[in-house]
């Protein structure tokens, strides 16, 4: 149990520091306001924030969901399909490398300012990570147990089903980790075309004001809220990968 | 804004800001939220764009509306793309270059040897150098660094000397923070620079297909300006209503400096001259800054202001 | 009448020739051995019958039937246990009827009682000895469907009261279901014990070097392996996997 | 060979259709110009561009040199040094999500305007996914194998060197691929902060005047990059995981 | 005198007990062979040896010095052949060397020869078969630098010529260099031809049932496995596996 405090404990101390060197130094509020400002400003705002907290929420949710489910579909087509692996896998890097600046009017003009759009860039977030762990996952599939599986008459579906797909268990939780982490931050990107609701919304609104303390009240929610996401993941890695945990060492 | 149940006898209109909310923008939310929209039928949405750029989504019809610049409809127009600047937000440029006071940059001959942040465009460098020039000074004695996303506050905290502003907003918070500023503004070295920023735009499809739309757009927005002209205070309160997350007391301070700065000396609000196009145009043209010259009679039109 | 046959199966890694014209017949409900030295080509014979691998020459027929490269036909012991590290000892052993047949958890379960397994069914094959796993192993491939197993050097790793009784139970299997086995071990006891006839193989690359009836009555006890006829047949086999073993 | 030209042969395909299609229905070329226009930009830019190109491409190097080091260094003291890994855990995902929005002041206020703040971004981009890969792979090293070592009196740096690397060597490069696939958008996203050359400043120049073409040419540029950077690394893993290659099957 | 000394030695895994109060000593330049039912607890046994486990009680002794826990102190050779995939034949043979000793490539070309496996050096362990890989994980065992050997049944997928073999090289090296060997076995031959005494294990929880002292003298020829004497011998240890097979 102490263990899982230790975190905690450093991030205290590191607050607290950072409290105390902002009064020791008199740091401007406007430059890095202390902790304690912060957390004054988040309780003022309270009422209206978690409704933007909620708005990104969700749509992180959505935008994972549907991104995890997408990375896990092109990886089982890529490895599954011979004829598509070699001429998809460079577009799927490619994907990685539009940016958003360019991507977002395209984005607007074909979907209009609505949820689609957003959820496809955190999508495109999303799904890359959970690919490339995927299909690392399948290739490294253990050659006897390949060897038992193909003799014994398994068909493709089984093979994947029953063989490759727990075999790349931990690969693939490696990859959603990844994209549970991305997938806040995408929604908050997301935003910027053109939501109204959204700590991204929030954020940019409380900087273009110079409001950094609200500024850093949204920062903190994208932290808590990432942290979140990729502790459900590691808790249901744990459920799914449970036969690791009962190693000797 | 309130929605009454009529809303489906309206006709759905979206305008895209420039960026976030901000002073610029009162008349619209003024509008908006007194209903002067409604009663010329409209519906109206605004919507921050973000990344996606307001010209692209109003040349391409995807917003009926938007804020822009004269310098992005200027270059944007040498391209082609079909946008037209329907009526002139502030009538004269508020903007300039603007530093610490203790840094002691009074005129333009003292940027020699400083440091300018800007965010890397060739334009910045021309505008520098004319008001330079006019003071002798050497604009390759200049260092000019790209300090892209980096906030004017924060940017003179380091390396960066002095930047290129808005009063109407960070010039104003720079008084509420009781910091003090030099500030060169364009227009006392230049009038050819004396351009307008920022404009209301539509693109060439709207005016020839459903010029009534525009018509009514603009009757609602000068409506919603001119009570800002009238009531800063009572203005800035919509403002603050309808955008609750932006700072009041900048917001306040800021509508009460802009006010009477949107129409100014012109005969109506949002009225824009020939000269002013044509002029910027040139200036643009004549330090290489577009490739051919500007129509500067198809980047604008006073027709739709209201008489 | 042969059910499994292979007529003149060659194959080569790479430079290296590892069968050499092979031919081998099981008849149906037989049990037949093979014996060869380490490394001759045992496992890669299997993995020709199961269809992992295709042979360069030759083909393979079951039931006159040519499934040269066919997967599933026959039921596959690894001479690796190959058992899923995430599925417990129960979930492994029906592996083999998950993929081509039908589960019977019960079999399985008395199965698992009888193999010395009782109270591992939830375990992990990690927390399995060496000869555990193996047991476990030969329970996936007697409870998979398929009329032919094939099994490699399944008791390898099992004490000889293990042994012993593995194989009484192998034999009682075999008898009841009427099944066609073939058998790699290295154990010359355990292949005149078990089988009807005896295939041994040379050093690489393999060739059948002679095949021995064994001319025991079944059912066989284990007193068998004391008399002089096994001792003399035992000496005969012997020989012939020592002569091929120098000739390479 | 003819495998590895499909990509080719589909990227050939698009841009065709992509021409095609825009001529067809008429695209304006501000909006989408198409293909022959880009590449006509592209050569006609060239001159300058490549200089903005080696800017971006050294950048996105050094960045995603600095990356990788800094990622598989957290890997190693998390799993290493055993107190650590619990209270640094939280941190690394944090570190996610900090939007650089955010960042760029702070990181301007200390590093200033040069070349360390950039790095330190593109860093912060590339060292997550290594981490945590190469994390992943190391927990999962053969346990076999790991008893063997441990019984035969292998010293924590043997057991790290000669079976943990090489055994997650190829989660490690499925991590590298991912990082250098962001490095170069790590590297164009840096160049927000202040820079007088690379591709980010060509880019947005282009796009505040309203020079699509050109936009477009910095992102087919963003984009040979990224790949050429994949394939690298995809070259590496071929030549130290060779082993795998033999495979049957 | 005592090399290596197990006192009192109990273990449980969870619930299960494994090890029950096992005292065990192998001395200097002696030859010890366990018997035991399979999953009785040898490989446990090794585990506790080489420092991988902690016992619950008891403790283990390396010339009059506890060594309870601590690793390096022994060579070993486990039940799986543990080959490191990335390793090709010759790297992975001299890994032992290079943990705790020094690298001598010259000697383990050599070995490898000597053990069938020349023209193997460069190959991967996926292109062996399984007694090959055995054979190159004993090699190993024999050029890691350490004096006491813990060998887990390392020729049971061996043939039984390239067994007898193995065996007699086994033997001409422990006695040119003096080794002390832990042995374990399920074959009772191999345990008599090979070893100076050999104890035998209970089912688990596992005792030491019985120790035998092996009356041949050295060197002791194959003929040896078909004289009267020695199926006595023979007899009696494999009752006493019996007897505590049972008992359980
Ligand atoms: N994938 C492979 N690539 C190259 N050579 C291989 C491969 N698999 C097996 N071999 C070679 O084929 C030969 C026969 O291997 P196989 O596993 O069939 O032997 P075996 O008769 O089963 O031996 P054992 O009794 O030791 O299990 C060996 O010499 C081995 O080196
Ligand atoms: N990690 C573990 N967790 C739980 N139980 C274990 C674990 N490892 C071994 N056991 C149990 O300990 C017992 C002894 O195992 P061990 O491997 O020592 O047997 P063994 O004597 O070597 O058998 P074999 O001859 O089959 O190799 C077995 O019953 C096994 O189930
Ligand atoms: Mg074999
Ligand atoms: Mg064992």
């Amino acid at each position: 149990m102490k263990k899982r405090w230790s975190a905690i404990w450093l991030l205290l101390f590191i607050l607290i520091g950072w409290e105390a060197a902002g009064r020791w130094m008199e740091v401007p509020a406007w430059l890095l306001p202390s902790p304690l400002k912060i957390f004054q400003a988040g309780i003022e705002d309270w009422t209206r924030f978690y409704l933007h907290l909620l708005s990104t929420a969700s749509l992180s949710l959505g935008g994972f969901l549907t991104g995890a489910a997408a990375g896990l579909l092109a990886a089982v087509l890529l490895h599954r399909v011979p004829g598509l692996r070699h001429p998809l896998y460079p577009f799927i890097i490619l994907s990685q490398n539009v940016p958003v600046i360019v991507l977002a009017p395209l984005l607007v003009i074909w979907f209009g300012f609505g949820l689609l759009p957003k959820v496809i860039v955190i999508t495109l977030v999303c799904f890359f990570p959970v690919t490339i762990a995927a299909l690392d996952g399948f290739k490294q599939t253990d050659r006897d147990l390949v060897h038992y599986f193909t003799m014994s008459g398994a068909s493709k579906k089984q093979l994947f089903w029953k063989l490759e797909v727990p075999h790349s268990l931990p690969s693939i939780f490696s990859g959603l980790k990844i994209a549970a982490t991305y997938s806040v931050m995408g929604a908050v990107i997301s935003e910027w075309l053109g939501s109204k609701q959204g700590i991204g919304v929030y954020m940019t609104l409380a900087s273009s004001s110079f409001r950094t303390d609200r500024v850093f009240v949204a920062i903190f929610a994208i932290m808590l809220l990432s942290l979140l996401f990729f502790f459900v993941i590691v808790l249901l890695e744990r459920y799914f990968v449970r036969y690791q945990r009962k190693e000797l060492r | 804004g309130e929605k009454t149940g009529t809303t489906d006898k309206l006709k759905k209109v979206t305008v895209v800001l420039d960026w976030t909310p901000n002073t610029n923008h009162t008349g619209l939310y003024v509008a908006k939220e007194k209903g002067f929209f409604k009663e010329e039928g409209l519906d109206v949405d605004i919507i921050m764009p973000g990344d996606a750029g307001a010209d692209q989504l109003v040349a391409s019809g995807k917003a009926d509306f938007g804020v822009s610049y004269q310098e992005g409809i200027t270059q944007a127009r040498i391209q082609d793309v079909p946008i037209v600047s329907i009526a002139a937000v502030i009538q004269h440029n508020t903007s300039g270059f603007a530093s610490p006071a203790d840094k002691n940059i009074t005129s333009p001959k003292d940027y020699e040897k400083k440091t300018y942040g800007g965010w890397g465009s060739p334009i910045e460098k021309q505008i520098i150098s004319s008001l330079m020039e006019k003071e002798n000074a050497d604009v390759e004695k200049l260092n000019i660094v790209n300090m892209g996303d980096t906030d004017f506050f924060t940017a003179v905290k380091r390396d960066i000397d002095f930047a290129w502003i808005f009063y109407g907003w960070t010039g104003i918070e720079a008084e509420i923070r009781g910091e003090k500023l030099n500030m060169q503004y364009l227009t006392d070295y230049s009038k050819k620079l004396d351009y307008y920023t920022p404009v209301l735009a539509t693109n060439e499809k709207m005016i020839a297909k459903d010029p009534e739309t525009v018509k009514a757009f603009l009757k609602a927005s000068s409506k919603g300006y001119e009570f800002a002209i009238d009531k800063p205070d009572e203005a800035a309160d919509i403002l603050i209503k309808e955008v609750p997350d932006l700072d009041p007391e900048l917001v306040k301070k800021s509508q009460q400096w802009l006010s009477p700065k949107y129409q100014d000396d012109a005969d109506r609000w949002g009225e824009q001259k020939l000269s002013v196009w044509q002029n910027y145009g040139d200036w643009m043209y004549d330090h290489k800054l577009l490739e051919k010259k500007l129509d500067a009679k198809k980047a604008y039109t006073n027709e739709f202001l209201p008489k | 009448m042969a059910q499994l046959e292979l007529q003149n199966v060659s194959l080569s890694f790479g430079e290296k020739q590892i069968l050499d014209s092979v031919n081998l017949h099981v008849n149906q409900g037989e049990f037949v051995t093979i014996l060869g030295p380490s490394g001759s080509g045992k496992s890669t014979l299997f993995h020709l019958i199961g269809g992992l691998l295709q042979p360069e020459k030759g083909s393979i027929l079951l039931d006159q039937n040519k499934i040269t490269g066919e997967r599933g036909h026959i039921s596959y012991m690894p001479q690796s246990a190959s058992l899923l590290p995430w599925r417990t000892v129960l979930q492994n052993v029906i592996l083999g009827q998950e993929l081509t047949g039908v589960k019977d958890t019960a079999a399985a379960r008395q199965m698992l009682q009888k193999a010395g397994l009782a109270g591992y069914e939830n375990a992990y094959p990690h927390e399995l000895s060496g000869g555990m796993k193996q047991r476990a192993a030969f329970i996936r491939a007697l409870l998979s469907p398929q009329s032919v197993i094939c099994l490699d050097e399944p008791f390898s790793a099992l004490d000889e009261l293990t042994r012993l009784e593995m194989q009484k139970w192998l034999l009682s299997i075999w008898q009841e279901h009427q099944k066609t086995i073939l058998f790699v071990t290295h154990n010359i006891d355990e292949a005149l014990f078990l089988s009807d006839r005896i295939v041994v193989l040379s050093q690489k690359p393999a060739r059948v070097l002679r095949e021995f009836e064994v001319p025991f009555p079944r059912p066989r006890s284990e007193e068998i392996l004391l008399t002089p006829e096994f001792l003399e047949v035992k000496k005969e086999v012997y020989y012939t996997l020592k002569q091929g073993a120098s000739m390479s």
